[in-house]
């Protein structure tokens, strides 16, 4: 295997020609895509693009047909679990918010605080102060703090997914998908997630997919326009914007 | 068998009427029957030969009755009649004159008594009789029996017949017979050779052993045809054998796709761990035997028929009951299926016991209609009727629950309430209506695989038991929420079960079956038929 | 259609009122005297923070949760207590939050689950919803739960209009949905309220949606309304207030 | 009022209820015949009824309770072997008796234990020698239940049938699970084994449930006595309720008691079984007889002894002898064994069996096989001095076949 | 850091219930062994063997509801482990009974003599010695739990599946335990044991014995398991339970999580059968039948699943109650069982203990009591809700 010193690109994510497709539907289609170190990078794309999909490919719970993807310039993601995935840096928020529903806020945070994640490390974890400063710094990012010790299953909607965020700064993942993070956001809440976003690319890795253009436009990133499970534009969101198939096929006159 | 007896006693009032027999030898003929009263079993066979070999067709109902069990002497003057119950008494019937006392007690005769020997005896005896009989079916069985009992003594019978014997099968029986008898005598070597080809077309395990006998037993040209001959029948046994094997397998996973249909809608369309599945079962069968003991006291005409009616009687009680059991219990218990498991556990206990008590702790006799009694033989196969029937049966049930759970508007109700109760309540959807109507349409095809399973097993209050845990392996193994998987599942299981059977024994083949499903879960965590994608998260 | 609540000051009637309702989850309460009147061919929008309660509210109004207090009267009926089902009967569909589509049965099949309360002539999907979804027309056979985010929220819109209703509810109809769609939601909504005089409550968080849809626009703030009014109110300093964290 | 207590330990639910609850009614009739007799040592029979539910360890449970709880003077239970095994420490600490009604394998005999159902010899050997030499069979298929029973039956059988002069392949042995129901495969196979041209018999110790579809699929399979007989160690009226036996008529049983026994001991038995249970259509079995007789016994000993003292009744009982319903009498035997004729059965359509064999004398029970090596030199009396059930012959000590 | 663990587990309500129970473990014996038969605190033999017995239960149940309750992981099987645990104490009792069979062979246990076996087979080694029939005891059902779950896991059976295979597994060794040739003593099983460690089974003093050791071993496992549920281990099973993929996503092994669990219940089931069968005095297959795992299931339902404490209680309960009922209404028990379990359902959801402490946090609630804290709260609801 390669050395991990050697990094062979300094591509933090590499998607090449990435095809997979469902009961003969195409899902993804030849896409390629590459996200380098501390890049924030915005996806959209018409529903049924694939967006989710290629996250699914990326955090390993589907397996491409065929094609790589490469993280960190040398591990094969194909290769790997989902387990393994997370562990080696890779960190997702879903699309619909999935969290440990019968778990508080808090308990929800302490899983997902990075750490050694073994079954004996586990076991004989003792909460460092350090740790519980940062759930206590997190709760006050996502303002749950009121809220810390209640079920996550009496969360409203909107509050699942500002605990799914939280959850994912305290895993602190080099890499972070986030798929449609401001769905069920005031729009006074899109610009605070907006901002919490581009505090976190300064020191992360972002792939961040949304179909709000206003807050695409806060981000202020590259933007790619996925369609039919391939790249249809690329550039900066005024560049895409003005794509007559984008117009066509996704912003709609 | 009640029409035959009245055939024979209308022959024996016939014969009686118009007697032709002298009278002196009809004076013999009934010491010699009357003989039958005394003496032990084993003397009894020495007088049955004698009364074969007046060849007077007036024994034919003496030995007839003998061989039933219904030939009586009157205990006062030791004279022999045949008896016919009529309710609590009986009727007798002279052998000879064909005069009928009605009304007497059981307490003034005493039965003949017989044993195996005398009716292997009576029926290879009488067979001789029914070669001549004018019904070429009976003369059909006769020759039957003949070629199975190969008795040299046969011979000159079968010689006569054969003479003017124009039915082919009879023929072929016959001439078979005499192939058999002609290999184990002197006969010259000919004529063994071309019996040697007629037992090797006609194949079977008897001629097989009729061969072997002739093989080891002679020399030359007959020991090699004899032995060319018993490989050929061998591969033919061998072939059938498989196919046999095949076809017990089927028969068997029809019998786990009846016990698990049910199941396949109460557990796995709506979700409910329902461990009073098998009682449904238990249900079913005990309706089948309450018709069955209903149609005996009000039409006894009907009850070949009385299956028929058990079912829907079976999916009417099993069905009503899981509607109470749902509107009494489940439906506090959506959305915690796992509570389903302890209620219906409870739920289960108490239909058993209450069963037990109303109709006792023992086994419950129901018994197979006509239709459903014996066996085809099908070239090398025998196929019994029971089995036929519940396959097809199986089947059909299958074809229609499938059709209505996925042709049918309540068929899709049925599987969107069980996918989210609230949201097909808000489209619309009657919901608690849907509900009990899938639980006690579940239950009742549960009731009605009961009337079906009735016909091969016990009837007891253990009988549900027996079942559920096959079912729920079958439904699984299948893919929880696939009726195709069910019916492919317990197809496999059935085959698979019977292929193994004949070398493992059943206790180890049964074991590997279980290994063997531990093992494929593994390769397809969700069954055989499983859901794919994102749906199923 | 029975209407026989008094008109009012639109000169509207009103299809769907509420009256001073409590809904509590266990101890916790999550909705204190609401009361609102949704009218016939009229768009009521609600708006409010995470967690305020609006969800609740029109679980309430569904059927989905019972409150706890007060009235609701939808058609001139009172249906406080009757069953979702019920509701649904008296003309009521609901597009939730979360999409809630049956994830194993097909797309058609979702769709097909809304006849349920239709009399058998009107058993069919009426092509203005592949109109305007057209996503759905392509994807008849496959299953729900194999549908993307923004599809399944079509389907759920779509599945809602299958039942040909007088009282549209939507919970978040956006969410997850391409822009040009949520152009057509808009002018699908517009057309339902125009041409078919459909009532529509509308939850939503998207306020530029919002501003150009409604009639009539109430906002949530900790399970109560604090101000209602029309919607060019949302222009208003102190009202937006109550929308900013 | 003072009473006497006795057990009734049968299960009354699960998988044994459908032979057990039978034998509860009869000890309660027993009983209540005896306490309209005037009782036992002038004071009323009272029977305690407790459900072990064919849950073995519960049987233990239960026994413990009877004895320890309810002072009960003797307890009359169990069926299944492994019933009886689960008590057995119990009776011995506590001291107290069993009776046991059931046939067995044998190969037990315990001072608080007394068996009055039917040891291997009074039931299969004779059963084996009746179609060998009335029915001239020469082939044998061993069908059973894969366990204890079944098993040992069919070692002593085996070794009887080869000390007889039958070949090795002429034996065919089969085992199947406890309440196995799919038969097509066994019976085709029988069916096959007897077509190889010699008078082939079917001896089933087949248990339990997995009768009645063993007993359907002979039937429809076509497998006739005349051809094919079946005789059977543990199929009774009882069972033979269950089935149509129409097709069955000329299979076999071998029992020490049938129903259709010709004596008036047995026709006064029957009517005040009917009249306890107030139903005509119950039949009587084998198991009842036995505890006719081991009830009949206590009740002799119990008088004979004065008490009801353990130690005294055990010492009292072997010699005891008591009528049975067959006509004659059985007897306590110093090996806790008793005697007892053997009768051969056919089924008839009626369900009952028709007596085609009787065996001239009474047999006595053998608690130690002759056919089986490590047992043929032990012995058990249990009188004084000797006071042992498995005493050496050759070592002439007590404690089995000893260090060797 | 083991005893720091461990006295997490101590905490709360657990901490009282297991120091009861080995109280229990002291008083019952004395009172016993001590006291005159006419004492009021006088405890009956036949008393001590059953409850005994119901100690073992308890702690199989609560075993089940470590995996169950707190990971989701249903085992229709777990009767399986009991069941070799309980095989490999009687292998070991059987060897203790050298000569004193009733053939006297010094080493073949009586079924095999009278099956003529010739010789000991190869796996009945070495349970002669106590200490090796002990690691046997957990090893067994240990290793079997652990291979089975590691292909398991690894595969991702789970729900239903999952629960049938492990009674598909049950069953398999219910048939194979059955079939004389195993040597396992086929239908009959184990019997006829005279001594433990050289003490008479026959004694009440041994079982009183008996009675602390499995008071003693149940209130350390109750301790064990509580600390395990209490540690953030704890709550990555719950994850597990609730979000299997989603705690994947979070980078946990979960199929190791689940293989510790279920490994480690397994062999706590294997303790429970091993003290069970001196108690009860037989080891046969039936142990391993699927019913009987199922209604170990019943028990910790009906105690409350999720809780530790209920299945110990709904042990207790429902098998004191088959005691009872089998003896006072041998005709009728399974009525009044049945109903039981159908009104534990349909009226108490959450179990007896959950039904119990709601009860019991509606009383305090009443009382102006000052509030527990935010903390307390969100415990006390998420145990609740746990079942
Ligand atoms: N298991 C599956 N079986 C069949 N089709 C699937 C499956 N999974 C995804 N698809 C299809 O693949 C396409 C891509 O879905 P994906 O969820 O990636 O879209 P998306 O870009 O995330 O859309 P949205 O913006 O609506 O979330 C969709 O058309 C979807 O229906
Ligand atoms: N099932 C539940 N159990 C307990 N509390 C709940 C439950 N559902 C919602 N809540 C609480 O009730 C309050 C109102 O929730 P609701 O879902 O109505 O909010 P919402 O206004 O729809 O928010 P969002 O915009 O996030 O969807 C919230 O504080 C929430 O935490
Ligand atoms: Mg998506
Ligand atoms: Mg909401």
């Amino acid at each position: 295997m390669i050395d991990s010193n050697t990094q062979v690109t300094s591509t933090l994510l590499y998607l090449d020609d990435v095809s997979v497709s469902f009961d003969g539907f195409k899902a993804i289609n030849g896409l390629s895509l590459a996200i380098e170190p501390g890049e924030m990078r915005a996806i959209i794309g018409p529903n049924g693009a694939g967006k989710t999909t290629m996250m699914d490919i990326i955090t390993g719970k589907t397996r491409p047909d065929t094609g790589d993807v490469l993280f960190e310039g040398q591990m094969d993601l194909t290769q790997h679990d989902e387990t393994e995935i997370a562990q080696a840096g890779i960190g997702r928020k879903f699309q619909k918010p999935t969290v440990f529903e019968s778990q508080t806020v808090r308990e929800n945070l302490e899983l997902a605080l990075s750490g050694n994640r073994g079954v004996w490390a586990s076991l004989f974890y003792r909460e460092s102060e350090a740790d519980a400063a940062r759930i206590e710094e997190i709760l006050q990012t996502v303002r749950l703090q009121q809220r810390a010790n209640e079920l996550a299953s009496d969360l409203s909607h909107g509050q699942k997914q500002w605990l799914e965020i939280g959850m994912l700064l305290a895993q602190d993942p080099k890499l972070l998908l986030v798929d449609e993070p401001v769905a069920g956001m005031t729009d006074a809440e899109t610009v605070e997630t907006a901002k919490l976003l581009r505090e976190i690319s300064k020191t992360h890795s972002v792939i961040v997919v949304e179909h709000d253009m206003g807050f695409i436009r806060d981000l202020d990133v590259k933007v790619t326009v996925l369609a039919e499970g391939s790249v249809l534009a690329e550039g900066s969101l005024d560049h895409v914007s003005a794509h007559p198939d984008v117009i066509e096929s996704y912003l709609g006159r | 068998m009640t029409v035959l007896r009245a055939l024979l006693v209308c022959l024996v009032t016939l014969l009686a009427s118009y007697s032709t027999i002298p009278a002196a030898m009809a004076d013999d003929l009934k010491d010699a029957i009357n003989a039958l009263a005394e003496g032990s079993l084993k003397d009894r066979e020495a007088k049955v030969d004698a009364l074969l070999e007046t060849g007077d067709d007036t024994v034919v109902p003496v030995l007839t009755y003998l061989a039933e069990g219904d030939l009586y002497f009157r205990k006062s003057d030791k004279q022999v009649f045949l008896a016919d119950k009529t309710g609590r008494t009986f009727s007798l019937t002279d052998p000879i004159s064909g005069d009928v006392i009605p009304d007497i007690s059981k307490r003034d005769i005493k039965k003949v008594r017989v044993n195996n020997n005398l009716r292997r005896q009576i029926r290879d005896g009488l067979s001789l009789f029914a070669l001549n009989s004018r019904d070429s079916a009976k003369r059909l069985a006769a020759a039957e029996t003949i070629y199975k009992a190969q008795d040299a003594s046969a011979l000159p019978a079968i010689e006569a017949r054969l003479a003017k014997e124009q039915d082919a099968q009879v023929i072929a029986f016959l001439q078979e017979a005499r192939a058999g008898l002609t290999l184990t005598s002197d006969a010259p070597e000919e004529a063994k050779l071309s019996a040697i080809e007629i037992l090797r077309d006609k194949g079977g395990r008897q001629a097989l052993s009729i061969l072997n006998e002739a093989a080891e037993t002679s020399e030359g040209a007959v020991k090699d045809a004899a032995s060319r001959a018993i490989v050929a029948i061998e591969r033919m046994l061998a072939i059938w054998n498989g196919v046999q094997n095949i076809w017990y397998g089927l028969s068997l996973g029809s019998v786990l796709l009846l016990a698990s249909i049910g199941l396949a809608i109460t557990f796995g369309v709506m979700g409910v761990i329902n461990m009073a599945h098998g009682e449904m079962v238990m249900l079913g069968a005990y309706t089948t035997f309450a018709v069955q003991q209903a149609v005996q006291t009000a039409a006894p005409g009907l009850i070949d028929y009385s299956l028929l009616f058990a079912i829907p009687a079976a999916f009417l009680v099993a069905g009503a009951i899981g509607f109470v059991l749902e509107r009494g219990i489940i439906r506090f218990l959506y959305g915690r299926p796992l509570e389903t498991l302890l209620a219906t556990w409870g739920v289960s206990l108490i239909l058993q016991q209450a069963v037990r008590t109303i109709f006792g702790p023992t086994n419950q006799e129901v018994s197979n209609p006509g239709w459903m009694s014996g066996a085809v033989e099908l070239a090398g196969l025998s196929l019994t009727w029971n089995r036929i029937w519940i396959f097809f049966f199986a089947l059909a049930m299958f074809g229609l629950l499938f059709a209505l759970l996925k042709r049918t508007p309540m068929g899709l109700q049925m599987r969107a309430v069980t996918q989210n109760r609230n949201m097909a309540s808000s489209l619309g959807v009657k919901t608690p209506w849907v509900d009990a109507f899938t639980f006690a349409l579940g239950s009742g095809i549960a009731g009605i695989a009961g009337v079906a399973l009735s016909q091969i097993g016990n009837v007891s209050p253990n009988l549900g038991q027996s079942y559920i845990i096959d079912s729920f392996m079958v439904v699984v193994f299948g893919g929880v929420g696939n009726l195709w998987g069910t019916l492919i599942g317990a197809l496999t299981l059935g085959v698979a079960n019977k292929f193994l059977e004949p070398f493992a024994g059943a206790v180890l083949g049964k074991i590997l079956v279980l290994v063997f499903i531990i093992l494929f879960i593994q390769k397809r965590p969700r069954g055989l038929f499983a859901l794919k994608g994102r749906a199923v998260e | 259609m029975e209407q026989t609540s008094p008109d009012t000051a639109t000169g509207n009637p009103v299809a769907l009122s509420i009256d001073g309702i409590d809904l509590h989850y266990g101890a916790a309460q999550a909705l204190r005297n609401i009361s609102l009147e949704v009218e016939t061919a009229r768009i009521t929008c609600v708006l409010g923070r995470n967690g305020v309660g609006k969800t609740s509210m029109l679980r309430a109004i569904v059927g989905q949760h019972p409150v706890s207090k007060g009235k609701i009267i939808l058609g001139g009926h009172d249906v406080t207590k009757a069953p979702p089902y019920a509701r649904a009967g008296r003309g009521i569909a609901y597009v939730p939050q979360g999409r809630e589509i049956f994830p194993q049965l097909t797309v058609r099949e979702n769709l097909e689950v809304g006849y349920a309360r239709l009399p058998r002539k009107q058993r069919f999907v009426e092509e203005e919803i592949f109109d305007l979804f057209p996503i759905l027309k392509d994807m008849l056979s496959r299953r729900g739960g194999d549908l993307s985010g923004g599809q399944q929220q079509q389907l759920a819109i779509g599945r809602a209009l299958v039942t040909r209703p007088n009282i549209l509810v939507l919970d978040e109809p956006t969410e997850g949905i391409q822009p040009s769609i949520i152009k057509d939601i808009g002018r699908a909504i517009t057309y339902l309220k125009e041409e078919k005089g459909i009532a529509i409550l509308l939850v939503e968080q998207y306020l530029d949606f919002c501003r150009e849809l409604a009639d009539v626009v109430h906002i949530m703030d900790r399970g109560e309304i604090v101000h209602s009014g029309p919607a060019e109110d949302l222009d208003k300093e102190h009202v937006r207030n109550h929308l900013t964290v | 009022e003072e009473t006497i207590k006795v057990g009734v330990l049968h299960s009354l639910s699960g998988t044994m209820a459908i032979s057990e609850t039978t034998l509860k009614d009869a000890m309660l009739m027993l009983i209540e015949e005896q306490n309209e007799k005037g009782g036992l040592l002038g004071k009323k029979l009272e029977p305690v009824v407790v459900d072990p539910a064919s849950d073995w360890p519960l049987f233990a449970e239960k026994a413990r309770e009877l004895i320890d709880v309810n002072d009960v003077s003797a307890v009359f239970g169990c069926w299944t072997s492994v019933s009886r095994k689960s008590v057995l420490p119990v009776f011995e600490e506590l001291n107290s008796i069993l009776f046991y009604p059931v046939q067995y394998e044998g190969e037990e005999s315990q001072r608080n234990v007394f068996y009055t159902g039917a040891a291997p010899n009074q039931q299969a050997i004779p059963a084996v020698d009746y179609l060998m030499e009335q029915e001239g069979v020469e082939r044998w298929v061993l069908a059973g239940t894969d366990y204890v029973y079944p098993r040992t039956t069919n070692k002593i059988l085996e070794a009887y049938l080869k000390a007889k002069g039958v070949a090795a392949e002429d034996i065919m042995i089969n085992y199947t699970p406890f309440g196995h129901s799919d038969w097509q495969t066994i019976v085709s196979d029988i069916k096959a084994f007897g077509e190889a041209g010699k008078k082939t018999a079917v001896v089933s110790t087949v248990n339990g449930d997995a009768n009645v579809p063993f007993y359907k699929e002979l039937a429809n399979q076509g497998i006739k006595a005349e051809d094919i007989p079946v005789v059977a160690f543990s199929v009774g009226e009882e069972e033979l309720a269950g089935l149509d036996t129409e097709p069955l008529v000329g299979h076999l049983a071998a029992w020490n008691y049938f129903q259709s026994v010709d004596s008036d001991a047995n026709y006064e038995f029957i009517d005040a079984w009917h009249a306890f249970t107030k139903d005509e259509n119950r039949v009587t079995n084998d198991p009842m007889e036995a505890h006719y007789i081991g009830f009949n016994m206590w009740v002799k000993a119990v008088e004979k002894a004065g008490s009801t003292d353990p130690d005294a009744v055990i010492d009292a009982l072997p010699g005891i002898s008591v009528p049975n319903l067959s006509g004659g009498y059985s007897a306590m035997m110093p090996n806790h064994h008793i005697t007892k004729p053997v009768l051969i059965g056919e089924i008839q359509d009626d369900g009952q069996f028709d007596i085609v064999y009787e065996t001239p004398g009474l047999v006595p029970g053998d608690a130690w096989s002759d056919y089986l090596p490590d047992s043929a030199k032990l012995i058990s009396d249990w009188r004084a001095p000797l006071s042992c059930g498995n005493f050496n012959t050759e070592t002439n000590e007590c404690g089995g076949k000893g260090a060797e | 850091m083991i005893s720091a663990f461990l006295f997490r587990g101590l905490a709360g309500r657990i901490a009282w219930v297991a120091a009861f129970i080995a109280l229990l473990g002291i008083l019952v014996p004395l009172s016993n062994l001590m006291l005159p038969s006419d004492h009021a605190l006088y405890v009956p033999d036949y008393i001590v063997s059953l409850f005994g017995k119901y100690l073992t239960y308890a702690l199989l149940a609560m075993a089940l509801d470590l995996v169950w309750g707190y990971c989701g992981i249903l085992s229709l099987g777990h009767g399986a482990f009991f069941a070799l645990g309980g095989y490999a104490m009687g292998m070991y009792l059987m060897r203790q009974i050298g000569s004193r069979g009733v053939y006297g062979d010094p080493i073949l246990p009586d079924f095999m003599v009278f099956l003529n076996w010739k010789e000991l087979p190869w796996y009945w080694y070495g349970f002669d010695q106590f200490w090796f029939a002990a690691i046997m005891v957990l090893a067994i059902p240990g290793l079997l739990a652990f291979v089975f779950g590691w292909f398991a896991f690894r595969s991702r059976v789970t729900g239903v599946y999952l629960s049938i295979i492990t009674q598909a597994m049950t069953y398999a060794l219910l048939l194979a335990f059955f079939r004389n040739d195993m040597g396992f003593g086929g239908n009959n099983g184990l019997t006829d044991f005279k001594d433990i460690l050289g003490y008479t089974l026959q004694n009440p003093a041994t079982r009183a014995g008996l009675f602390a050791a499995a008071a003693f071993a149940l209130s350390l496992a109750l301790v064990i398991s509580s600390a395990i549920v209490r540690s953030k281990f704890g709550k990555v099973l719950l994850a597990t339970r609730d979000a299997e993929s989603r705690a994947r996503f979070l980078g946990y092994r979960v199929e190791h999580v689940k293989l510790f669990v279920f490994t480690l219940s397994a062999m706590m089931a294997g303790i429970a059968g091993a003290l069970y069968v001196p108690l009860v005095g037989i080891i046969n297959p039936g142990e391993f039948a699927p019913a009987n795992s199922i209604e170990v299931v019943i028990w910790a339902a009906v105690g409350g699943r999720g809780t530790l404490i209920g299945p110990i209680i709904g042990a207790i309960t429902v098998n004191l109650g088959k005691s009872w009922f089998t003896a006072q209404f041998p005709e009728y028990w399974l009525f009044v069982l049945g109903g039981l379990f159908v009104a534990v359902t349909v009226f108490m959801p959450k179990g007896m203990l959950g039904t119990l402490s709601s009860f019991s946090d509606k009383v305090k609630s009443l009382k102006p009591a000052p509030k527990p804290s935010q903390t307390e709260a969100g415990e006390m609801r998420k145990e609740g809700e746990a079942s």
